[in-house]
């Protein structure tokens, strides 16, 4: 492991994980997100020596088959995982399964880093909003996909270039370090209440406060039925079916004809 | 501080029964729909945040069509503010459908808005997207992210287990054209499907009942999100004398779910109060959540 | 195809005001109830299928009573029709008891009928057994098959294990003569619950209110029927390259139930078009269910 | 196992077994079908053998004693079990315990078989359903009585001959071939699909499709709360409360007096 | 025998439109509240019984109040017997709380009867306490209980594991006084709220809406209590030949919960029938549990 | 343990028991009838050793650490385990560790006996019904306070002196007599059922049969979903829900504005 990358080397390799973890390619990105393959080809091209790094890429992806992120959390980011791996594998000559072992818990790193770009990604919410209340469609459209890609850029290039750059050591210590601490903690603490304003906001705009029992009643639902694990679908069923009730409740149409 | 409290008053005087007059929009053509279809999915998850989560996409994407229908300033401004609160669903089968759906709701509005008739309230379109954006997501998630990703990479696996480089490339194309095309299909089927429906509205005369049976499955999905979305636990213990007590053990015997609700209810009644001053909620909120978390409070 | 479709249209035209003119029915006396339990009982499980379930029973047994009541043909012919449709429940405590009660309903309808009256409608008779029948077969599998069946076998064991043959021949006795004697006591209860009931309907004058609340019951008893009768699940399962994708799985993750329901809605949606041809969605659901389930698609 | 039966012996518990399976003799058959002492004494009266045959019934009574079969599936059946079980350990002179070795895996079977006769059945549908809408009492009775009783007399009365005359070795062979074949599997689903018609009819016959939320309501309802495995009758409650409460909320005489 | 069964009368007659003129009710202070608070918490659970729980000692606290808002002898009497019935809360969060809010509706409906006015009715008064009580319960025990006593002692504990007593008397003390202290503040706090509701009840004219509303929540809380807290179950089991028969078992299959249903409804048809008396009542519930568990049918 | 108390000394535990057991000293008391340690302390003085006792009373607080009563049952009686297992430990000069031995069972009969109070204390409530239906302050007051302290009395002083002065062995003979026995059983059957009756007054008193429906609902959600033990301060919840969607729905106002 005494070889590293040149500098131009770990710089390519930490913009493609940019590219790649700012979704500035597309919908599409997600896959190169979900799974490592796409980052493993990469780089390979970049470090010459395709071939095994599409090995060492293929027995990452089994550990990581099947990943779904419903609302934003996936456990590990496999893309990132790669990038720090695939190098490391081929300049070590070590096994996939050393790759794997190295992978795994950059993959965890990687997916707090993911939720950390969530949190910056708010401060372009305030030129956004401002934008749009003046109708500004080119403001709007900047401060959408322009800021949030240079955070993702700010955030992701150097971190992985140094990863890259002062070796694999470095980075298993600074995992550990922060998985571990009240870093990690406010963040996945800020993370899980912020939802919290989005709703609000929403009720707010609905605005019909006579309504509010159905909030209520859903909320409380969800709480009790918790171990159930009711689906998503069942309950936008049930709420169908209690504004149909209501509609019929509210009005005085109702003994016409079926 | 320019806020986006208008949109608390825009609703008000959705209600009311003189609508404004506007000029006549443009029709919207399937070049346009592929240009919302193609903006969102481009944006999709690029200004992913916790509390609007994809919203910004989703308003990026009908940028162009909102242009053509609202010639209006003050329209398109607000327009632009209702399409970016918190939203958040699957890229195809949802935002595909919901991205159709909208912009023939926003058409029937600007439309009627321009004949001087009683328009589509803000509240339908809301509630619309709101009541069908959890389950499309449940739906997509399983079928895009779950299934059909994974079907390309299988296949492909054994190419990439042999070092070639196509068993990157391959699942990638296929994914990537594959849910292109029925995301831009079902766009297109949410726009006549919208459009049907709009018509049925504006003809039948139930326009109340609708708007309040989509608000009660609004409000109702909000409370399933805030039961499942939301993640705010106490981890405050304190020992004393070997005695742990345990505060969200405690409140768990009191209430349930009660600190996620409290944070929901508390910035309700804050922009009840103080009007829809989102980015001042959002600053507060989040200071509380650190300052709370910071001391294991949280 | 003489397909019994007229049951949709007689629906209709019990709703509207103008009730037909039938001649005054025969008075239902005890012997009459006895040979309608007897029917019931005798006939009980021999035509058991998977789509009508008891039905045919519960229509041979009252055959003796309908044709006393429906001197008009074509009124006979209907009641023969409405009592032929999916029903079922354990024999005593449900059949028993529903066989008293639909009698006694019937009876009050083809007097109202013969006295050119409102009469009982078809609807609210169907709907009275649909709801009942569900807890009726509980509580009656609970006593019949589950405890009393087993106390009888139990206290003659011994004999059956000393080789002799009262140990075989008493339980039936006691069984079957128990069983018939508190089953036709139940079909005398029903008869006479029944009657009070319909007395109080017909003068009560919210016969409305009643048909409607039992058509809520009625389909909320078939939904919770539906829910735990129909079993059809996908065994689709396929793998690539050792990745394996399971169908019913992702239909899970979907929602859960979607395909029992799935086959119900479409049933109900070709009925609500073609009108209710009963044989040919017969023949179309078997031939769909094996074409599929030769293939372990479900 | 050398020593068999002559015909007229399995000839005669052919005929026995058809009429306990068909359910022809009313209701009280079910006890005879839940139990394999009236079978077990049946088939030791035409053995000639009444006492050890009862013996041996004893001993496959106890095995399924507490069976019960809600809604029609009964997990075995227990009369073909006894009747090919019994003749089988009587000539061979085996004890109780390898009788029940052998009724197992028939009983069984005979469920299947049972099922398969509700399948059948079907066939006597047609005929019934045109005898009803021509107000055909005669016919009518004999579409529901008749049509079956044959069928299942030509379904049991074979199959339970050809395996008493040639034996045990033959059942076993068949029973596992079958239960584990595309035909079992077929029979199975069809089984579980055709309630479907049943309710479909029932859903167009109350006809009153503006009270179709309930249907949905209830439906998911026994889905989402599947794991709690509530009780039909309570569903039944739940129903009644719903319908009172719907006709309250739907007239105008709310505020009357209690 | 002199039972209480006027209450239900003069349920009927706070229903009819003609109250009954009183004399004016005396200012309600400070130094009642006080009064009321200390005579809930020093009778608090002295007569604790199964039937009635707390209820006694809400009354002996309510005493003072309820001299100084009926001048009436009468309506004196029925206000004691009206908050002798069942209740059950924990003695601070809960019975501090209502013995501020009973008072202030007491007061309302006093001052209304005084002024000929429609004044609150004890269906109200009934149902706020009723609904109220057990959320409050589960909210107090957790909290003094469960939390805040073993605070306290944990606290202290050393001091007692040392051998000094002071590890007694501080924990003892300090619960007292915390307790005490802020049980009188919800008292107050209670006290304020319920004038607010009243008057706001009173002036609003939505007073049946509500009432009905409060019977509802009244209503469903019996029904959950009843679920929760009646403990009636068969211990009767047979065995015949080594097959066990378990009624209980046999009864859960037929309707889960159906003993203390059948025990509720039995009590409640009774009363029905032949007035609210509570103690006949009392010695034939007792009697019949008394017979049936010692010959352990339940 | 051949040492015994004085007359005088377990006289006067006796009464200190039966004051902490009557509850007569206000809401206060439940401190020290859910904790040892004031009964510890008195048993202390008055035995003339408060160090000992204090530090024999600490180690049996460890086991009633946390108990709590919700609607009344507590799981045992710990001032009436600690007036007993103190002065046998004290006298018999036994460890801690032995006195909790002595104090589990004890605690666990005494919990029969404070719910056999419950029991007893019906008795108080004719008269109490009467001074009530008579407007009789003070008679209202005395049967409140008065008859259930003298039945506590009668019922705790006798069986703790002789408890006490007869020594442990009586006891623990006792303890595992009764609490096998038929006594317990019906005591524990009455204590369940009686609830029963409180309930159904405030049915009769609440007196709306229209609202009924709503009383079932409750009954049979909460068996339903028994296995969810889900809170009460949700259900309450759900009840007000219930409650403001009828009053919306049989109210003609349903149109208003939110
Ligand atoms: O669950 C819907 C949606 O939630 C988040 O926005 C992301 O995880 C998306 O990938 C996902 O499709
Ligand atoms: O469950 C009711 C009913 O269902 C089917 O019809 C059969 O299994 C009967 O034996 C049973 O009584
Ligand atoms: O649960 C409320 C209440 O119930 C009973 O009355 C007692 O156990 C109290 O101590 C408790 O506070």
């Amino acid at each position: 492991m005494h070889v590293t990358l040149s500098v131009w080397q770990a710089l390519l390799i930490a913009i493609w994980v940019a590219l790649v973890e700012s979704r500035i390619l597309g919908f599409a990105t997600l896959t190169m997100r979900f799974s490592p393959l796409m980052t493993g080809m990469m780089v390979g091209i970049i470090m010459g020596d395709l071939k095994s790094a599409m090995i060492v890429t293929a027995a990452i992806q089994l550990v990581y088959m099947g990943f779904v992120a419903p609302g934003g959390a996936l456990p590990a980011e496999p893309a990132i995982a790669t990038a720090i791996a695939v190098p490391v594998a081929l300049l070590g000559h070590m096994s996939p399964q050393g790759a794997i072992a190295i992978a795994v818990p950059v993959g965890l790193l990687g997916s707090y880093l993911y939720q950390f770009r969530f949190f910056l990604n708010t401060f372009a919410l305030k030129p956004m909003d401002k934008f749009a209340a003046e109708g500004n469609a080119r403001g709007l459209r900047l401060s959408i996909m322009g800021i949030p890609t240079i955070i993702s850029f700010l955030l992701f290039i150097p971190l992985i270039f140094i990863a890259l750059y002062f070796g694999a050591p470095v980075i298993s210590g600074v995992v550990s370090n922060i998985t571990h601490g009240t870093v990690i903690h406010v963040l996945n603490s800020v993370g899980g209440g912020l939802a919290a304003l989005g709703i609000a906001v929403i009720m707010q705009v609905i605005g019909k406060q006579k309504l509010l029992p159905f909030f209520f009643l859903a909320y409380f639902m969800s709480v009790a039925f918790a171990k159930l694990q009711i689906n998503m679908t069942i309950y936008a069923i049930f709420g169908t079916i209690f504004a149909i009730l209501y509609v019929m409740f509210t009005s005085n149409r109702a003994s016409d004809k079926a | 501080m320019s806020e986006i409290n208008q949109a608390a008053q825009s609703d008000v005087e959705s209600q009311t029964d003189e609508p404004k007059r506007i000029p006549q929009p443009d029709k919207i053509t399937n070049k346009d729909l592929m240009k919302s279809w193609f903006g969102w999915w481009w944006a999709n998850e690029v200004n992913h945040t916790f509390d609007r989560m994809l919203a910004p996409a989703f308003c990026f994407g009908l940028i162009p069509a909102l242009k053509k229908l609202y010639k209006d300033h003050d329209e398109l401004a607000k327009a632009f503010q209702r399409h970016l609160l918190f939203f958040n669903t699957q890229a195809t089968w949802g935002g595909g459908t919901l991205t159709g759906v909208t912009i023939s709701l926003e058409e029937a509005r600007a439309k009627a808005m321009a004949n001087g008739e009683q328009p589509i309230s803000e509240d339908m379109i809301n509630n619309t997207k709101v009541g069908l954006m959890g389950p499309l997501a449940g739906i997509g998630d399983s079928i895009d992210s779950g299934t059909v990703q994974y079907i390309f990479i299988a296949i492909f696996l054994p190419f990439a287990q042999k070092g070639n480089f196509l068993g990157a490339l391959l699942p990638f194309l296929c994914f990537a054209i594959a849910t292109f095309t029925y995301g831009y299909y079902f766009t297109k089927l949410g726009y006549s499907l919208g459009r049907a429906a709009a018509k049925e509205i504006m003809t039948g005369g139930r326009m109340a009942g609708i708007i309040d049976g989509l608000g009660v499955l609004g409000l109702y999905m909000m409370g399933i999100l805030a039961g499942q979305y939301i993640n705010i636990k106490s981890y405050f213990k304190f020992t004393i004398n070997d005695k742990t007590f345990d505060i969200q053990q405690i409140l768990n015997t009191i209430l349930p779910g009660i600190l996620p609700l409290t944070a929901v209810l508390l910035l309700y009644l804050y922009f009840q109060k103080q009007g829809l001053k989102i980015t001042r909620g959002l600053l507060y909120l989040t200071g509380a959540l650190i300052l709370l978390s910071i001391f294991y409070i949280i």
